[in-house]
């Protein structure tokens, strides 16, 4: 069953157009992530499915119900802010129950959710706290406490972790996913940070410029992005994108690269034959390109490159090369062992198994090897 | 910054902070000083001048005993008539400024602006302006010469400022808060007393310092709209000015003045740190 | 917010905006139709109505021809008194509460907190109070019933909320600002004139309006320390009150009064905006 | 020659002991980057070595000439903040030049400077900008040309890119670099973000607590971590730090981690058997935990290890994996082809070339396989 279905919902703010007709149905039970950079309209859109903000045109339903014209508190949702949006004045306990009381639930109710939640996000220490006398991620939990204390239809989700520090998002960030795996509730979640997309979601919907360029799960954004800005958008450091001819030979088909002396040529998978002769951009991951011998997978030896270095940056446990192909940047991540110097040839393997293709006009998918 | 500032730069920081100590330390120790010296020690010598002998009998004579036009009473009671303008006038012009506040500041209901504009006009329309008016008002609602039409006038002139510092403290609230106060279903008053009042304390000491300050020092209403005993003390200061004027009492005008002027340098002395801190304060921490 | 308010607090709000437009807009509207009714008209029928002639003939007798304590000159001279008196004062104690506001806020130097809780004394002190102590001070230095002297004065009582709004608003300026500029070698006034003055518009222009509006508005000073040709506008309007006790001439004081307001209505419709603006406003975006 | 010798500083706020004895000496055209978590005292010694701050005790020199009684303006440093500290009112040359206009430096020598950083730092476009019209990572540029257009002994970062977002932050960390190498001048950089720490440093100072706990070059700091706040610190995923037992065996030397049925003996290289009877603690960095047959560097294949495995998490790049060694929770770094299930066992190949032995009380290192 869709627990969310939105309708070529439009927003306009004075000449501004926010959002140009999205769609995306969500089903019961899904962890959907909206996952955009700034700007994309991801905000405005969740707003728009809590009823703070109205849309300019489209619908917004949650389950059977369309809810345009239902008050944000009639909607059935629950919400969690990027700025936590705790009550500074209550204690963390009034907090979690101010939603029931408004509501007028009888207070043993009361006191039962409140256990409950209290109990799953182990916060029954901090309950008599102010959100002042409390950390970030204690912060972070409590307002997801007054979030879950109730059994809404629809959770929503506005960056909860951007407020965090590195570690703690990442800790935060697993126990989200745990705890959706244990409720199962339809979580619509929003965030402009790539891993959080590709590590959280059933579903990611990836925005830009107001519009959902690719709706699908995790492997497939990554793997077979619809175009060159998810590409590049999802994963860091983000896809190299090269110009290459595809140009058919015995046997299959390979890329050429640069032009002229600098011209490099890689051999493609068979399975990308059918195009040969187009002009496209080739998208290559960084991990996909690696120090000579990497065996990628069980059996994959990868094909053989020499390449002149630019840069080398160690981080400890990797070197981020930056190389050039047929004269094209591209980067690659190489074991922390091997440190090629500035200006003197390297030695790669890369995977070309994973090779996307793009059309140079429309920036559209062509083709991936992976199906 | 922890590091001596260049001494040129010093010298002048410290010109200038002893320019602004003269200023307004001078006029308090003069007023202080001629209260505890006799009428004739004044006339003697010169206004400015310590004390040859402590006449603390000014201040008796001031606040029990001197005669304001006929009435021989001292200051005392105008002192309670001020007192029963400003203590209600300051609750219900603050109370009122908050929530006209905080509708106008988290609300942006349809024309906030204009209101907001209309507000902003009592900041700067003169006090003579508003006399006639208020007339008419206090004469149609029959509480001309009463303190009830005091408190009225200054309830209503006040919320002007009330309003503004509510307003601009209000802003600070974060959006965010009054929407999750909207999905857990709180309304316009709920969301005002659980939520937004709690968080008023800072700007709430500021208003009512101001009002109290404001109400307690103004006399031009108290002069024009009270006679006799129903007036506020500042008012009774200048009929007191009227009676001396033949035969000088600087010494008991002195201590009238500075008796009257008490509650607001309470104020000042308690509350002063407060309403610095309130008007630079945001609203959430 | 876009959405519609609950139904319920959406009343009430309205109730309140309606309630304070009243409270501002009545007032004065009562005096504008006023300044335009005839004596005789106001007379018969009441201070309230709609002007039944339009009698603009009361603007021009307010202006040059009424009769003030034996000068048949209209406001005319006062008005011009009130200019010469406030801007000189407007101006000096705004420059003055810049640099106060700026050593004291940017600087820290020791004592800093000292001289800040002495200027924000003249918040709370009471008129009232500083009458005796500035008649002394006008009579030493020569100045008294001089337009001269009233600058002094409102220069000096104006610093005290010219260096409050400052160092408020310079607070907002980052340390890093001065530390940048302090690596940089600039000194004292350097790192004012180029960093901190370039920043000061919002305000300046605040602390301008509001030393503006309350020197124009103010009359006790006026009245008690000048007298005759030398009163600013506010001071001889009360003397024109006196005038027409005998004869009710509500119309020509109407006038009298609107024209006198002219200037802070003024300041409020060009400036207001900005004043409200300028109190909440950072230094740096 | 020293470039900046800091001798046994003490600073003290209250009764905040915030710096507790540091001692640095840095050479002529280092990079030096001091880095901890916040609260460690680092901006504080920053301050110092600009003449911000008094310190409570103890020396600084620059070059030859001890500062601790000399104005910033006169210790011939320059500063790059973290807010940039750009005068808001200044157009972006104006900006540059205000240091210059200060210390009356004649026109033509101005101009001269100007034109030589600003095409340093490509910025020639933005001169008759204000810093409101430019974009952050714009500004940092400015800022860092209002620094670089003297030339000073000393130039000062203080966390000049944690205001960037995570793309930009890794483009000016190896402009950086890069303009380092370039010009060779003697820099300290303040930061807390310790992938800026190992890519851009010749030394890596690691503060906590208002004390320097290692000061070396990047390669040891990682793999030679002075003690376990230096081996958890530097490192994302942190260093897996396993409590263990050393035991000796024919042939060697194994680490027991664990007790009872869940033991897990691990083979620590030869060189370890010194230590044989020691109780330890195990430090192995996630990426040293791989996917079976993964081989490490070009000849070694790793040690074999079953475990059960607890989460598994997909970035596409790669899947951090929570497996159980021993009992113990440990992060692995496994090839983005292998999922593991919750709760089923995993096989990974370990590389025990590079674990490293703390001393369970002092946490101090014991010793590194590779030295």
């Amino acid at each position: 069953m869709a627990a969310l279905t939105i309708r070529d919902v439009h927003k306009r703010f004075g000449t501004t157009d926010v959002l140009k007709g999205v769609n995306l149905e969500i089903d019961s039970g899904e962890f959907t992530v909206i996952v955009g950079p700034s700007g994309c309209g991801k905000s405005t859109l969740l707003n728009i499915i809590a009823g703070l903000e109205k849309p300019s045109g489209g619908t917004v339903a949650i389950g059977d119900r369309v809810v345009n014209n239902v008050a944000p508190k009639d909607r059935d949702i629950a919400m969690v802010f990027q700025s936590y949006a705790l009550y500074p004045s209550m204690t963390v306990r009034q907090n979690i129950v101010f939603g029931m009381e408004c509501r007028n639930v009888p207070k043993p109710q009361r006191a039962e959710a409140l256990a409950r939640v209290a109990k799953l996000l182990q916060i029954e220490p901090l309950l008599d706290r102010k959100p002042s006398q409390l950390s970030g991620g204690q912060r972070q939990r409590v307002a997801m406490g007054r979030a879950l204390v109730r059994d809404p239809l629809l959770f929503l989700f506005d960056e909860p972790l951007s407020n965090l520090d590195a570690k703690l998002r990442v800790e935060m960030r697993m126990e989200i996913k745990q705890l959706h795996q244990r409720i199962q509730s339809t979580m619509v979640y929003v965030t402009h940070d790539q891993i959080e997309a590709m590590t959280m979601a059933t579903r990611i919907a990836v925005m830009h410029q107001g519009e959902v360029q690719q709706f699908a799960d995790p492997e497939t954004v990554y793997n077979r992005p619809a175009n060159v800005f998810v590409a590049r958008f999802m994963g860091a450091p983000p896809m190299n994108t090269l110009p290459a001819r595809l140009e058919a030979v015995a046997g299959g088909v390979r890329a050429i690269v640069g032009r002229g002396e600098a011209a490099v040529a890689l051999a493609l998978p068979p399975a990308f034959a059918t195009h040969a002769g187009r002009e496209v951009i080739m998208g290559l991951r960084p991990e996909c390109i690696a120090e000579e011998h990497r065996r990628f997978g069980e059996d994959n030896t990868g094909l053989a490159l020499e390449a002149p270095v630019e840069m080398s940056e160690p981080t400890g446990a990797e070197t981020i090369v930056l190389l050039r192909i047929g004269g094209e940047r591209a980067l690659a991540r190489v074991s922390p062992d091997m440190r090629p110097q500035p200006g003197a040839m390297g030695r790669f393997s890369l995977d070309m198994r994973r090779v996307c293709l793009f059309d140079p006009k429309t920036e559209a998918l062509i083709d991936s090897a992976r199906a | 910054m922890n590091t001596p500032p260049i001494s040129a730069s010093r010298a002048l920081i410290y010109a200038i902070a002893v320019l602004l100590a003269i200023a307004y330390l001078v006029p308090l120790a003069v007023v202080l000083l001629n209260s505890v010296r006799s009428a004739e020690e004044i006339a003697q010598t010169s206004m400015i001048g310590w004390p040859h002998a402590w006449a603390f009998g000014n201040y008796t004579t001031a606040w029990s005993d001197f005669c304001i036009a006929q009435t021989c009473s001292g200051i005392r009671p105008y002192m309670l008539n001020s007192a029963l303008v400003t203590v209600p006038a300051t609750i219900l012009s603050t109370a009122l400024g908050a929530v006209a506040g905080y509708a106008i500041s988290l609300w942006r209901f349809r024309g906030h602006a204009w209101i907001f504009g209309l507000v902003t006009l009592g900041v700067f329309l003169p006090e003579q302006m508003r006399l006639i008016p208020w007339t008419i008002v206090l004469r149609d609602v029959g509480l001309t010469n009463t303190l009830a039409g005091l408190v009225m006038i200054h309830t209503i002139q006040g919320l002007s400022f009330t309003t503004l510092f509510c307003r601009n403290y209000y802003l600070s609230i974060p959006q965010d808060l009054m929407k999750a106060a909207r999905i857990d279903g709180a309304g316009f008053f709920r969301i005002f007393a659980r939520i937004v009042l709690p968080l008023s304390p800072p700007i709430l000491i500021v208003t009512v310092i101001w009002q109290f300050t404001h109400i307690w020092n103004e006399f031009l209403y108290g002069v024009t709209f009270t006679t006799g005993t129903q007036q506020p003390v500042t008012a009774a200061l200048i009929a007191l000015s009227a009676s001396v004027a033949d035969i000088p009492q600087h010494g008991v005008q002195s201590a009238a003045v500075t008796i009257a002027a008490l509650p607001t340098l309470l104020v000042y002395l308690f509350g002063g740190r407060y309403f610095v801190r309130g008007l630079t304060a945001g609203a959430v921490k």
